[in-house]
């Protein structure tokens, strides 16, 4: 049995170093579509990071009253943290205020007033799993039941954009998942399918010769399993050069680096395993019936 | 043991054999003749199950081939040895591994399969080509190897289809010799499907004689 | 002649329907990358189009001396048309400027102060051929050169990012673009390569029988450029109806919709006869030497 | 006319033939004799090019093999109608397309394809078997159209391969009978590559022997 076993496994290798060229492009293919999936996933780890940065759209501006000191209205500021689905806030003192309408007015109201009418403020951020339309509609509302706030504003339009942004490329981003992976397992079980194709007089003569099913499918098994192991190194190798490509390519015109996402060899080797697995298993199915 | 009863099996697209009758007792040595496209390849088909009776029934070596799961088809098989008309080397590995195949099949020992392979490889003269491939071969020296395959796990039964028809006179009386040597010492049944009477003559055996896919007698 | 072409052709279409589930593979195989192709073309497409709606985002505020009144403020203003570069302007009279200020900062700046002491104003857009961070600091400079302006105000920053992302977007689309290009190619003629290899025997025999390597070579590529073009028909179909998909969910969540780019069948169906044409005589190349 | 001077192919991987000179004329029927692994194969294909001798000269036609460009190749082979010892019939046509190959090959109307490729069939006895795959017919009835293959073009030169080992002694005969008539009427020049000395003696004709890759003589 174990003879047997040790034959069938020598057999895998055999026909995988007997027909490399056909080999050769069944594992490029596989390293073809989990360079194609690891850059992707290379992309949404870094879509993710990269959404971070505007996490400043998702800031409601709160006015105290005017009539409160900056004293007071730091009392009621205080009041904020006990609203739910806040993430951080920032007390914007008169001062501040009005050196922030100079900044947006070009003119100091200070200096033509002779005084300063800007009330105080703060800016409020919102914690991550709050960010849709409705729940920051929420959140405003109870800011502006807080004693001494008197308005409260938000960028309702730019959340409304941001928030379809992020659900097309969720949505495309799915459809698209599953789109290359039904692809890469059709690739896969198809450039076997052929090398099976190749060698079917080779198979009928092994069930005239009395080879079971199992005896005559397990080289093409294993084949496929190694093809898809070394597919899934070289394509851990090829992204981590496109990593260092593009970071040279970013550095170079915007200093913005791509970070490379955790258990990117294990995804990668992992998902070429089942897919030398599965396609292989897929493309035999179709021509070993005794 | 092969017993045939009222086989019949035509193809969808040609002839066929038509209620064929006969029995083989073991350690038997047959001779199968008739002229070409007789049905000689056919009745060889069906005792190997690469084909099923449309009526009637094919027993070999306790299988009836008709009535079992395609899943005992390699058990049957599994004690046979067979020469195919075109040889059916595989063609991506030397003498030595094609004839080596069955005993893989089988399951046997490493040291056990390299002692048998080359035993055969002696029997059918040709040592010295083990390790060269089907294509750097000659016609023969491929027949040879066909041969030394079936043999080589020392089957129940051996079904050799025109087995000499690339061979010369003496390769061919050499391999009717083993042939012989292995149904009278061995116990092995062996069928010899030929369309050359000249061979018939040389060994005693029984004669089964066919025509257009029905059997004379 | 003639009848040799007759029949070469025929033998192209015969080979194809004879050999329907591996050339099923390699048509399926033409769909897949013509699909992702014109999936990228699609999104590029109307990326371009998403991103005008951004335009917004290239917008210089300017602000007039405080001391001008609203009429002498707008003969100021129409001096802006001059300015090369800028593809719109909009007045902001100092009403509009007070409404803005509510808006901003939740106070009446004329309930509270008596009087408007904001300065009129003015919006100016950048043109399309000018939205890069130095074109517009050009512009703002030219802009605060003209008399009666005291300040300009752009969000240089904001524009600074948006070009960080285009710029990814089009050094990634083509970095993308020529690896999906190679791997189609790749795939094609290894598919065929692989039906070639199935047929090798039949090769050798035609060589053997007096056939030239035209002979020998023509049917397969017939076979390859059948191939591409019905692969291409076919991702045609699938981009439109991925199409329709998506502006199904699209118009359900965030009720925005893809348009269909122009020449996507031209574009895809060029694309799969080159396809099937480079890579099936690369298919060839390799495998047939007499 | 065919002419091999001092002609020597040595295998990588084996024996080969050796300082071989013969001239066959225009219309001369030839038998090529030898036991298994003599060299006729090897021979052969040194005529249609398959093989380029290490030394000496082959010239098949006015082609001489080892000084012609690769691109000439076709135009020599088209002079030769070739029956293998193994067939070489694809698989994947019917026999009136195997047939018809080499006249679609040399470029020939539709019309006339058609007659010629019937009148081979019928030559051979196989006209009701002209839609069957190979995988359909009897190894006999492969080996006949193999046989079809090479006349039907009514080539310059037939280079036989074993015609005759599938083959039961009435359609040997009639094969035989075949050929003869082509090289006596048609002019043509044929070799029969054959292990079988029994089929010698039925026709005449020129023998050549070899044996371990060298005439006999
Ligand atoms: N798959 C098939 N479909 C249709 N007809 C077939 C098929 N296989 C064989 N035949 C026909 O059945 C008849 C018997 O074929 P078989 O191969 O048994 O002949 P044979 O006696 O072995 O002849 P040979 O000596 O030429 O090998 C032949 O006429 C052949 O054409
Ligand atoms: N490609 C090759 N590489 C190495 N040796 C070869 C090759 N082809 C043939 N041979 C050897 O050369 C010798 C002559 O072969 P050839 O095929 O010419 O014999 P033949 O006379 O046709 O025999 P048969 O009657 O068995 O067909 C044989 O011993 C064979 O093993
Ligand atoms: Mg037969
Ligand atoms: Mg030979």
């Amino acid at each position: 049995m174990i003879g047997k076993l040790a034959f069938l496994i020598s057999e895998g290798l055999r026909s995988l170093w007997r027909a490399r060229l056909p080999a050769l492009g069944s594992i490029l293919t596989i390293t073809l579509t989990l360079t194609l999936f690891g850059g992707a996933y290379l992309i949404f780890g870094n879509f993710d990071r990269a959404t971070r940065r505007l996490q400043s759209q998702y800031r409601i501006d709160v006015f105290f009253k005017p009539i409160l000191t900056n004293g007071e209205a730091f009392q009621k500021y205080q009041l904020l943290t006990a609203v739910e689905g806040i993430s951080s806030t920032e007390f914007i003192s008169k001062e501040r205020a009005a050196s922030i309408f100079k900044r947006e007015f070009g003119e100091d109201v200070v200096t033509v007033l002779g005084t300063n009418p800007l009330p105080a403020g703060a800016i409020v951020l919102v914690a991550r799993g709050h960010r849709t339309a409705r729940r920051i509609n929420r959140i405003a509302d109870d800011i502006a039941t807080i004693d001494g706030v008197t308005d409260v504003a938000y960028r309702g339009e730019l959340v409304r954009i941001l928030e379809r942004y992020i659900r097309i490329a969720v949505y495309g981003g799915l459809i698209l998942g599953i789109v290359a992976l039904l692809g890469a397992i059709f690739l896969v079980s198809n450039t076997i399918k052929l090398s099976i194709y190749a060698k079917r007089d080779t198979i009928d003569t092994l069930h005239l010769l009395g080879a079971t099913r199992s005896f005559v499918r397990l080289p093409f098994l294993i084949e496929g399993v190694l093809q898809g192991i070394i597919g899934s190194l070289l394509a851990v190798g090829a992204i981590l050069g496109m990593l260092d490509v593009m970071n040279y390519i970013l550095e170079h015109f915007v200093l913005y680096r791509l970070i490379r996402p955790a258990f990117l060899a294990l995804f990668l080797g992992t998902m070429g395993l089942l897919l030398g697995l599965i396609g292989s298993s897929r493309g035999v199915g179709r021509f070993i019936n005794s | 043991m092969i017993e045939l009863r009222k086989t019949t099996l035509k193809y969808q697209r040609g002839p066929g054999v038509y209620d064929i009758n006969f029995t083989i007792g073991a350690g038997e040595l047959v001779f199968l003749v008739g002229p070409s496209g007789a049905g000689k390849t056919t009745l060889l088909k069906l005792m190997y199950a690469d084909l099923l009776p449309q009526e009637g029934e094919v027993e070999v070596n306790g299988f009836i081939t008709s009535h079992m799961r395609s899943k005992s088809i390699p058990h049957l098989r599994r004690t046979l040895g067979l020469v195919f008309q075109d040889f059916r080397l595989l063609p991506d590995r030397n003498a030595y591994d094609n004839i080596a195949l069955p005993l893989h099949i089988l399951g046997l020992q490493r040291k056990d399969i390299r002692e048998r392979t080359y035993a055969a490889l002696d029997d059918v003269g040709l040592i010295d080509r083990a390790h060269h491939y089907p294509r750097e071969l000659s016609g023969g020296e491929q027949q040879r190897v066909g041969i030394a395959r079936a043999i080589v796990k020392n089957p129940i039964t051996i079904l050799a289809d025109e087995p000499t028809g690339n061979l010369d006179a003496g390769n061919s009386m050499e391999t009717l010799d083993l042939l012989t040597y292995l149904a009278n010492e061995n116990g092995s049944t062996v069928i010899i499907a030929t369309h050359d009477y000249s061979i018939v003559s040389k060994k005693r055996g029984r004669l089964i004689e066919i025509n257009e896919g029905r059997l004379l007698d």
